[in-house]
């Protein structure tokens, strides 16, 4: 004790930082990072909750799935669905059994073979209950599949049976023109079965435990700091796979996004700031890339207060109010296309386009009278102004569009008819709002896991838990019905646009514009079609440098 | 001394188990659920998945259960990384959680602890100089101008313009990642230490000790390093501990603007999707490093004062 | 008693402190000397003066005093010296020992680190040299088992033991001169007995000279030579201890001597002095004590004459007229 | 009180209060006067300008968005095309409102919180600090999640939550200003002349420890002001097209491009904040003149 | 003459917080004394830091809990039995002057409320301008002028400041006056003043003082009779001429013979009887008489049995060696 106490705390504090320092060179065998050549650094916006197909239910979770895991179908950049796992597969006249013959010869990241059972064991994952996938949906049109998630069956029951070692067959409830497509979604991701079973259903997804059948393995997951693949060797497609390394950033704030990219950390972007649009483009042109997505950005008027239950000229002359153009024009800036149908001119190859409300034609003024007109019909001017609130999540997209829709309404119907307040909320409690129908005015939107028109009707269908305005028309869910059990497509579509008049007649929502987003690629980066992406989903193995 | 920590965290103990419990009935009363997701989950996945994290008991046997698996060391598992245990979120093998923060912390404190106490010494010996006016001058601009306003636009100079840092991430915890955020850090925390060292030390110089020390005929030199420095380092050791362990839990916006994988954004992550066990650890661990860091300033305290050693 | 050439000489010397209400005129124009091995005792009130004084001899002032005049020590002049040559004669020709024992030592470091730090700085010895005259000093002033206790902290000491820590430790290079600031007023009065009974001991034995602050008559009674009564940082009287107290001719020293109960004689009612000490901010011009002298002239209000009484008594007061 | 001196027909001096020489020594701080004076202009100017513009703050332009300052909008506009001169200062209306009421009520809660608690002593005291602990324990998110569920979103909920919070280190100082006071003669003169604790409390201690805790209330507006920025972000309290400096420099950081979106908000916040800051200072040094 | 105070066996311990592990400890501040103090008398009480003699001030008007023995006021309240009511009836008689003029007053309140502050708390119906001609009264009585009704106590000097605490004490009328060092901080000159005060007031108002004080030559001057203590217990009490002429008590002796005294001729020629070692402390004090550490007569009895108190020509002494200093003297 003969050190001076002085020199004791010193050392105390210098050894504290010494213990950091060196836990920094111990914990240092992490990936380099700057711009290796074959590593692509990715903003994928968020942290992916969960790298577990069969729980994923986010968009940065399925892109990444995507590199890891491959479905017994696949998408193309253009959304078609092409060959996965499975290289052919054969589909019964009744359309209610599929049959996919697998690949030969192909394996797991771990040298495993893939087999016919590891498919049977990822589809009974999705509906299983205790998995408790969010999109155990996906396997409820599969024979059992509903029992089994009602937890009536046992997941074994489920009708996917390995007919041989590389031969699969799925019997469906009724017939589904999008089954296909189901199969390659990211949540029935083949997993290997062995895997998991030795892992266990929440370990398994670490790095260096998880076994992919996917272009790429998963190799490092720092939360919220960085999620590293590279290249699976094992592939079947290893050869054409071009880029080594994959590392996915999520950068939660636009601008941060945008500094970095500018920095060149980043070599593809997920979302910027709205407001940058113009500026971006035009000192950006070649690495701007402005992409129309499948998905629909709406207005929910709340259907269980009287007050829009009642009044349908009221909810008309809203929706009627709402200059669309002016707003993507003006407000938004990007040229988003302005929506007056239920579903989008997209959806399947434009199957359900033409559906728009016949008042969108009409000139501007004309909308302003007719709707002043319904307005005034419905009860309300100076002397009953109609109290309306619009509730939102925080966030500047969100807040700009419910400022710009309520000076709108107030611009339209005079500022003594209408008092709009406006309502942001932090997203959980929003959430919780707006699904037990406690707002006035909630801002909505859809974007489509697949191109299914059904991402859309379901939206608006009686009892639907996505159904937030809580519209309920019973001849609208009768004509879905219907074209469910149908077996002739051309049938199908005739139903479903029947049913579509209906619900927009209905107006229980607003339909706004069809979503948009911009993002920035390096001109390195080469080989990915994003403008015929409106799914956006995107796989790693079509970059190319 | 042992026994002084020891007793130290025992008295803390029943303080902890309150603000567990507190903590954990709040949390449980929240609204919103941590499974909610704009596409709302089917009633039979949401009660599997429930189930999974006891959520279908009564909040009594939560707690109860949640206690016991405390006992054990565990935090649970988390219900926004699903099926990960929030052990591993925290204090992960890789560079991330904790260890991020930790570093980001000391490094920050090991630029901003000598710096502040250089300056504020010195302005204080010099006090009512220009250099001391621009000390004072800078401590309040400084806690005037938020990590929000400084942040952004350091990336924007030294990032987007000149291109001479990384505009975020933490790398491995190098040189060129680490210097951004550590200097927002340091700028935001060195004022404030300069301060109270300045304001100690004057009233160190004023006091009779140091007179005594004059009379003695000892150098200004001698009477600083010997005399004056363990009485003006104790109020800025008190200002220190609770420092430090706020920039532990709380560099939320640093971390936000930097994109760096530290406890800050684990913990308004976790706030904004009802990750209760998250919420809980946070909050357990945020607790008791404060109570720590309550201690080690004690600790330094009896180092640096015969007085109240025992 | 002693020889001609004094040890300290003071002239003129005047202290200003500038304050947020103005000038605070602590000294002025002081001026006595101090002889070899004389026992000098300043005595007076509050405000009166007279540590600053002591302190500007020091060059102990805190930074927004203003001195002028001279301070001359064994013939140097010690107003305006270089802190560095000041350095070599604080603390090793001249003494100082302060009222507070407690908060005077540094209560974060050992007495052993305080009292060697000094040997090793004017005398150039070496650590352990330095701790074993430490340790023969306090022994020195009486301090039992020295050897252990020179290795506690200030506050493990009681007053009065602290007091002689002090005084030691201002020993130690046996200084020709000891200032000593009220150092037994904390103290109990048997306590004071013995720092007394130490200090007189001490002069005889190192043949120093000391000036003594103090505002109890008793204390100069007990301990000085010579006397010099401040008021409002003026000095109105300095005479030799039989004479201030047999024949004091200030009125404010007579008046201040009649204040005083003492336990040898028996009075019914106290002489009091009217009024309250003087605002050092705003003195009147002349005599400090003017407003509560009642032997007040209207010649008070100019400049005072100081009236040499005999070669040692020396009056500022109208009273006495230059003859 | 006391009746009046002149009921007695007396010529008494007036009262020179103790604020009032504290006022005199403030005044000569010229840096803290002009400080004081800046807050109040802006005060002025936040509660005027939006009253007497032409445009008001909410008023959406299609035509003007993201204008640089220029003559009609002398901040120039944000990306709704609204005028950020008027938004400034009614955002500066809603910021000192919220930090003021947000204060008061801090000072009265933890003033009479650590008073009782500081004066009491023993087990009380222990059991009120302990209190005190265990709340600084909670998240503040939680707690403010929690508050809007509760009682609904409004912009006084929000100085609520800052206050819940703030009170906390209030209740910590002035606990231990009370705990030198309660040893102080005075106080045991008002004992020994039968005062009742109560009554010295609020006699004796709040009036003495309240030097301290104004130049404190005055350090922690500028808190108050950076809270209220952090709550707007989660959705508790200012909400659009009601605006606050949080909110305005939050957004403004998000668009760098356009500069003056954060120049004129963070401008006028840093200035208030440092002003603040000065007085602060300033009645520091006037009401403990060294 | 009546027994206006009758302190019986009185002890005011204290007790340090007991830590973890730790047992308590108890500072003996006052341990066993018994006194009786007459109307209209002075009675000084001496002895050096520490001895317990404000611990004793400050238990008889409250200020410290009582921890064994009695203190009957006036025959009627027994202080250490006293409920909230008693209190104010005892605060009405006994009132308290402190040692620091200055901190004794509430710097926020003017001179009038805070001499006024007694009336209105013990008396809270009387008429609100009875109470301001009480106020003017009582500040005309220790010599305030009324103009400075209505200002603060930082604009006073220490000595105007004891004036006022003085009257704040007095506008009670009480009947016991207890000084705690109430001159001790003041300067000299004002020190006169104060004591000169405290005799005209006790004169004129028939009051019964107790003054504490470590100045001895003050005590001798204001008091009748003095008490002397020392580590919490009675060493001498008796008659002012006696004790300062004839002390008994080796104790009192070594004081006194410690006050240094104004006078050269008589300070050459004292002998002083230097008190060796130091003051024992109070959380373990000796076992029997608790001078025996220090006194230079002490022998094995003094050291293992406390000394009862024996009476001396009306002088309470307690020593085994009282005898022998009488003889001497």
């Amino acid at each position: 004790m003969k050190l001076k106490t002085i020199t004791k705390l010193v050392i105390i504090v210098s050894s504290l930082g010494l213990v950091t320092g060196i836990t920094g060179c111990f914990k240092s065998k992490s990936a380099q990072t700057g711009n290796h050549k074959d590593m692509i650094v990715v903003d994928n916006g968020e942290d992916a909750p969960t790298l577990d197909p069969a729980l994923t239910q986010d968009t940065q979770s399925s892109r990444i799935i995507y590199d890891l895991f491959e479905g017994l179908a696949s998408f193309d950049q253009k959304m078609q669905t092409i060959p996965g796992l499975a290289e052919t597969w054969d589909i019964s006249k009744d359309q209610l059994t599929y049959t996919f013959h697998l690949r030969q010869d192909m394996k797991f990241s771990d040298g495993t073979p893939i087999t016919a059972n590891d498919v049977v064991f990822s589809f009974q994952r999705i509906v299983d209950p205790k998995v408790a996938s969010p999109y155990n949906i996906l396997g409820s049109n599969i024979v059992n599949g509903q029992a089994i998630i009602d937890n009536k069956l046992p997941p074994s029951a489920l009708a996917v049976s390995a007919i041989d070692k590389s031969t699969v067959q799925i019997k469906l409830v009724h017939p589904d023109a999008s089954f296909l497509a189901i199969c390659a979604m990211p949540n029935l991701g083949i997993v290997s079965k062995s895997n998991i079973n030795k892992y266990g259903n929440n370990d398994w997804t670490q790095p260096g435990k998880m076994v992919n059948s996917g272009a790429y393995k998963l190799t490092e997951w720092v939360i919220k700091g960085y999620i590293l693949l590279s290249k699976n060797s094992y592939y079947y497609d290893a050869k054409d796979v071009s880029i080594n390394q994959v590392k996915f950033m999520p950068i939660v704030d636009f601008s941060s996004s945008l500094s970095q990219y500018k920095s060149g950390n980043i070599d593809i972007t997920y979302r910027l700031p709205i407001d940058q649009y113009k500026t971006i483009k035009r000192e950006m042109p070649e690495q701007e890339h402005t992409v129309t997505q499948e998905g629909l950005y709406y207005y929910d008027l709340n259907m269980t207060l009287p007050k829009f239950r009642d009044n349908l000229k009221l909810r008309q002359a809203l929706s009627m109010a709402v200059d669309r153009s002016a707003l993507v024009k003006v407000v938004l800036g990007q040229d988003q296309v302005p929506a007056y149908s239920y579903v989008t001119s997209t959806v399947e190859a434009g199957k359900f386009a033409g559906l728009d409300y016949d008042w969108a034609k009409w000139s501007r003024d004309k909308q302003i009278t007719e709707a002043q007109k319904l307005f005034k019909d419905s009860g309300y001017g100076p002397n009953n102004p109609l109290e309306i609130s619009i509730s939102y999540n925080t966030n500047d997209l969100h807040k700009k569009v419910a400022l710009a829709i309520g000076s709108m309404w107030q611009e339209v119907f005079g500022e003594n008819s209408i008092h709009v307040t406006i309502a942001n909320q932090e997203w959980k409690t929003f959430l919780k709002a707006r699904n037990t129908a406690n707002y006035d005015v909630a801002r909505d939107g859809w974007i489509a896991d697949y191109d299914s028109v059904d991402s859309y009707t379901n939206l608006y269908q009686c009892g639907n838990p996505q159904n937030n305005s809580k519209m309920c028309n019973k001849e609208y869910n009768n004509l879905l019905a219907q074209a469910q059990q149908t077996a002739s497509p051309e049938e199908r579509v005739d139903l479903i646009r029947k049913a579509i008049q209906i619900a927009m007649d209905e107006y229980g929502v607003i339909p706004l514009y069809q979503y948009t987003y911009y993002r920035l690629i390096n001109p390195k980066v080469k080989g990915y079609e994003i403008e015929g992406n409106h799914l956006d989903h995107v796989q790693s193995k079509w970059y190319k440098f | 001394m042992l026994k002084f920590i020891l007793k130290r965290i025992l008295v803390s103990i029943p303080t902890m188990l309150a603000i567990i419990t507190l903590v954990f009935f709040l949390v449980h009363m929240t609204p919103g659920n941590p499974f909610d997701g704009e596409r709302a989950l089917s009633p039979e996945a949401l009660a599997a998945l429930m189930h999974q994290y006891r959520l279908d008991l009564p909040l009594w046997q939560q707690y109860l259960m949640y206690l016991d698996d405390l006992i054990h060391g565990s935090f649970g598992i988390s219900m926004k990384y699903l099926g990960q245990p929030i052990n591993q979120l925290l204090f992960p093998d890789n560079m991330g959680g904790f260890w991020v923060t930790l570093q980001l912390s000391v490094y920050t404190m090991m630029v901003a602890v000598p710096l502040g106490i250089l300056v504020g010494c010195y302005a204080g010996l010099h006090k009512n100089s220009i250099f001391d006016k621009i000390v004072v001058a800078s401590n309040i601009f400084f806690t005037a101008v938020p990590t929000m306003v400084t942040g952004p636009l350091a990336v924007l100079l030294f990032a987007v313009t000149l291109q001479i840092f990384p505009a975020g991430g933490w790398g491995d915890g190098d040189f060129m990642h680490v210097f951004m955020p550590v200097a927002i850090l340091t700028l935001a925390y060195t004022p404030t230490i300069a301060f109270v060292t300045r304001g100690s030390i004057i009233d160190v110089l004023n006091s009779n000790y140091i007179r005594t020390a004059r009379a003695k005929g000892l150098p200004t030199r001698k009477i600083l390093f010997k005399h004056a420095i363990r009485p003006t380092l104790l109020p800025v050791v008190s200002v220190l501990g609770p420092m430090f362990a706020g920039i532990l839990v709380g560099a939320v916006v640093t971390e936000q603007i930097f994109t760096l994988p530290g406890l800050g954004i684990l913990t308004t992550n976790a706030a904004t999707n009802r990750d209760y066990n998250m919420i809980m650890a946070i909050t357990i661990f945020g607790s008791s490093l404060t109570i720590i860091f309550n201690i080690i300033v004690d600790i330094c305290y009896m180092l640096l004062d015969p007085k109240i050693k025992q | 008693m002693s020889n001609n050439t004094p040890i300290l000489e003071v002239r003129d010397l005047n202290v200003e402190f500038k304050v947020m209400d103005g000038i605070v005129k602590a000294v002025n124009g002081l001026s006595f000397k101090a002889y070899d091995q004389e026992i000098i005792g300043v005595v007076g009130e509050s405000g009166s003066g007279k540590s600053q004084t002591m302190l500007a001899v020091m060059g102990l002032l805190a930074n927004n005093a203003k001195v002028s005049g001279s301070v001359k020590f064994m013939g140097q002049e010690l107003i305006g010296m270089p802190a560095r040559e000041l350095n070599k004669i604080r603390g090793d020709k001249i003494g100082m020992i302060f009222q507070d024992p407690m908060t005077s030592l540094n209560p974060y470091l050992k007495i052993s680190s305080q009292m060697t730090e000094v040997l090793m700085l004017h005398k150039g010895l070496n650590y352990k040299d330095a701790l074993n005259q430490s340790i023969q000093m306090l022994e020195h002033v009486k301090i039992p088992e020295a050897k252990n206790r020179i290795n506690l902290y200030p506050h493990e000491f009681s007053g009065g033991m602290r007091q002689r820590v002090m005084i030691a430790m201002t020993l130690l290079t046996r200084p020709k001169m000891l200032i000593a600031d009220e150092p037994t007023t904390a103290l109990d009065v048997t306590v004071q007995a013995q720092i007394l009974q130490l200090l007189k001991e001490l002069r005889k034995e190192m043949g120093m000279t000391i000036i003594f602050i103090t505002h109890d008559m008793g204390v100069v009674a007990n301990l000085c030579d010579r006397v010099n009564v401040m008021y409002g940082g003026w000095l109105m009287e300095t005479a030799s201890i039989l004479e201030t107290f047999n024949n004091p001719m200030h009125p404010y020293t007579q008046a201040l001597l009649s204040a005083i109960p003492s336990l040898d004689s028996e009075v019914d009612k106290l002489q009091t002095i009217p009024g309250e000490p003087p605002n050092l901010l705003n003195l009147p011009s002349g005599c400090p004590f003017q407003s509560r002298c009642d032997r007040v002239t209207e010649a008070c209000k100019s400049s005072i004459p100081l009236n040499k009484i005999n070669p040692r008594h020396v009056v500022k007061c109208t009273l006495y007229g230059n003859k | 009180m006391l009746a009046k001196t002149k009921d007695l027909n007396l010529d008494i001096p007036k009262a020179k209060g103790f604020w009032s020489n504290v006022f005199k020594r403030f005044a000569k701080n010229k840096l803290a006067l002009l400080s004081l004076s800046i807050i109040v202009i802006l005060t002025l100017m936040c509660i005027f300008v939006p009253m007497l513009s032409s445009i008001s703050y909410d008023k959406t332009n299609w035509s003007e968005i993201l204008q640089t300052p220029n003559a009609k909008h002398l901040f120039g506009t944000d990306n709704l095309g609204r005028d950020l001169f008027v938004r400034a200062f009614i955002g500066g209306r809603i910021t000192f409102a919220i930090a003021f009421a947000a204060a008061l009520v801090v000072l009265l809660i933890g003033i009479f919180y650590g008073a009782i608690a500081g004066y009491v002593g023993g087990k009380v005291d222990t059991i009120m600090m302990r209190i005190v602990d265990i709340l600084y324990g909670i998240p503040f998110l939680f707690f403010c999640i929690l508050l809007i569920t509760l009682f609904g979103n409004s912009v006084a909920l929000s100085f609520v939550a800052i206050a819940a919070i703030s009170w906390l280190d209030m209740a910590r100082i002035v606990r231990g200003q009370t705990l030198g006071i309660k040893h102080k003669e005075y106080v045991e003169a008002a004992l020994v002349s039968g005062v009742s604790n109560l009554k010295i409390i609020t006699r004796h201690v709040i009036p003495n420890l309240l030097g301290v805790v104004i130049v404190y209330a005055a350090l922690t507006v500028p808190n108050m002001i950076v809270l209220s920025a952090v709550l707007s972000f989660f959705g508790l309290g200012v909400t659009e097209p009601m605006t606050s400096w949080g909110l305005l420099i939050a957004d403004g950081a998000q668009n760098m491009e356009s500069w003056w979106l954060l120049l004129f908000p963070a401008g006028l916040m840093t200035i208030t904040l440092l002003s603040f800051a000065f007085v602060a200072n300033g009645l520091r040094d006037a009401l403990d003149p060294r | 003459m009546n027994k206006i105070l009758e302190v019986k066996n009185l002890k005011v311990h204290f007790h340090l917080k007991a830590g973890f592990l730790k047992p308590q400890k108890t500072v003996h501040a006052v341990d066993g004394v018994s006194f009786d103090v007459y109307e209209g008398e002075t009675l000084g009480i001496v002895g050096e830091s520490g001895c317990g003699k404000s611990s004793l001030a400050r238990a008889l008007v409250g200020l410290n809990p009582i921890t064994d023995g009695n203190a009957i006021f006036d025959s009627k309240i027994d202080l250490a039995k006293a409920n909230s009511k008693d209190w104010d009836e005892v605060h009405k008689q006994v009132q308290f002057i402190f040692q620091d003029p200055v901190a004794a007053l509430d710097p926020r309140m003017t001179i009038a409320e805070i001499i006024a502050e007694p009336l209105q708390t013990l008396y809270p119906d009387m008429n609100k301008n009875k109470v301001m001609s009480r106020v003017l009264e009582t500040m005309k009585l220790v010599g305030l002028s009324h103009n400075q009704i209505n200002r603060y106590p930082t604009e006073f000097s220490g000595g105007q400041c004891q004036r006022i605490g003085i009257a704040r004490a007095l506008i009670l009328n009480p009947k016991i006056l207890i000084c705690d060092e109430s001159v001790s901080a003041l300067d000299v000159s004002i020190k006169a003043q104060i004591i000169n005060l405290l005799q005209e007031l006790q004169r004129k108002l028939k009051l019964t003082i107790l003054f504490i004080s470590h100045d001895l030559s003050v005590v001798k001057h204001i008091s009748d009779r003095i008490l002397v203590m020392y580590l919490g217990n009675i060493m001498e009490l008796g008659d002012k001429g006696v004790i300062y002429k004839n002390p008994m008590h080796p104790y009192t002796n070594a004081l006194l013979s410690a006050v240094p005294v104004a006078n050269p001729e008589l300070e050459k020629h004292k002998e002083t009887k230097l008190l060796e070692g130091e003051l024992p402390s109070p959380l373990n004090p000796p076992k029997g008489c608790v001078f025996s550490t220090r006194c230079t007569l002490a022998d094995e009895k003094c050291r293992t049995m406390r000394p009862e108190k024996s009476v001396f020509d009306n002088t309470i002494v307690c020593c085994y060696k009282a005898n022998y200093n009488i003889t001497k003297n």
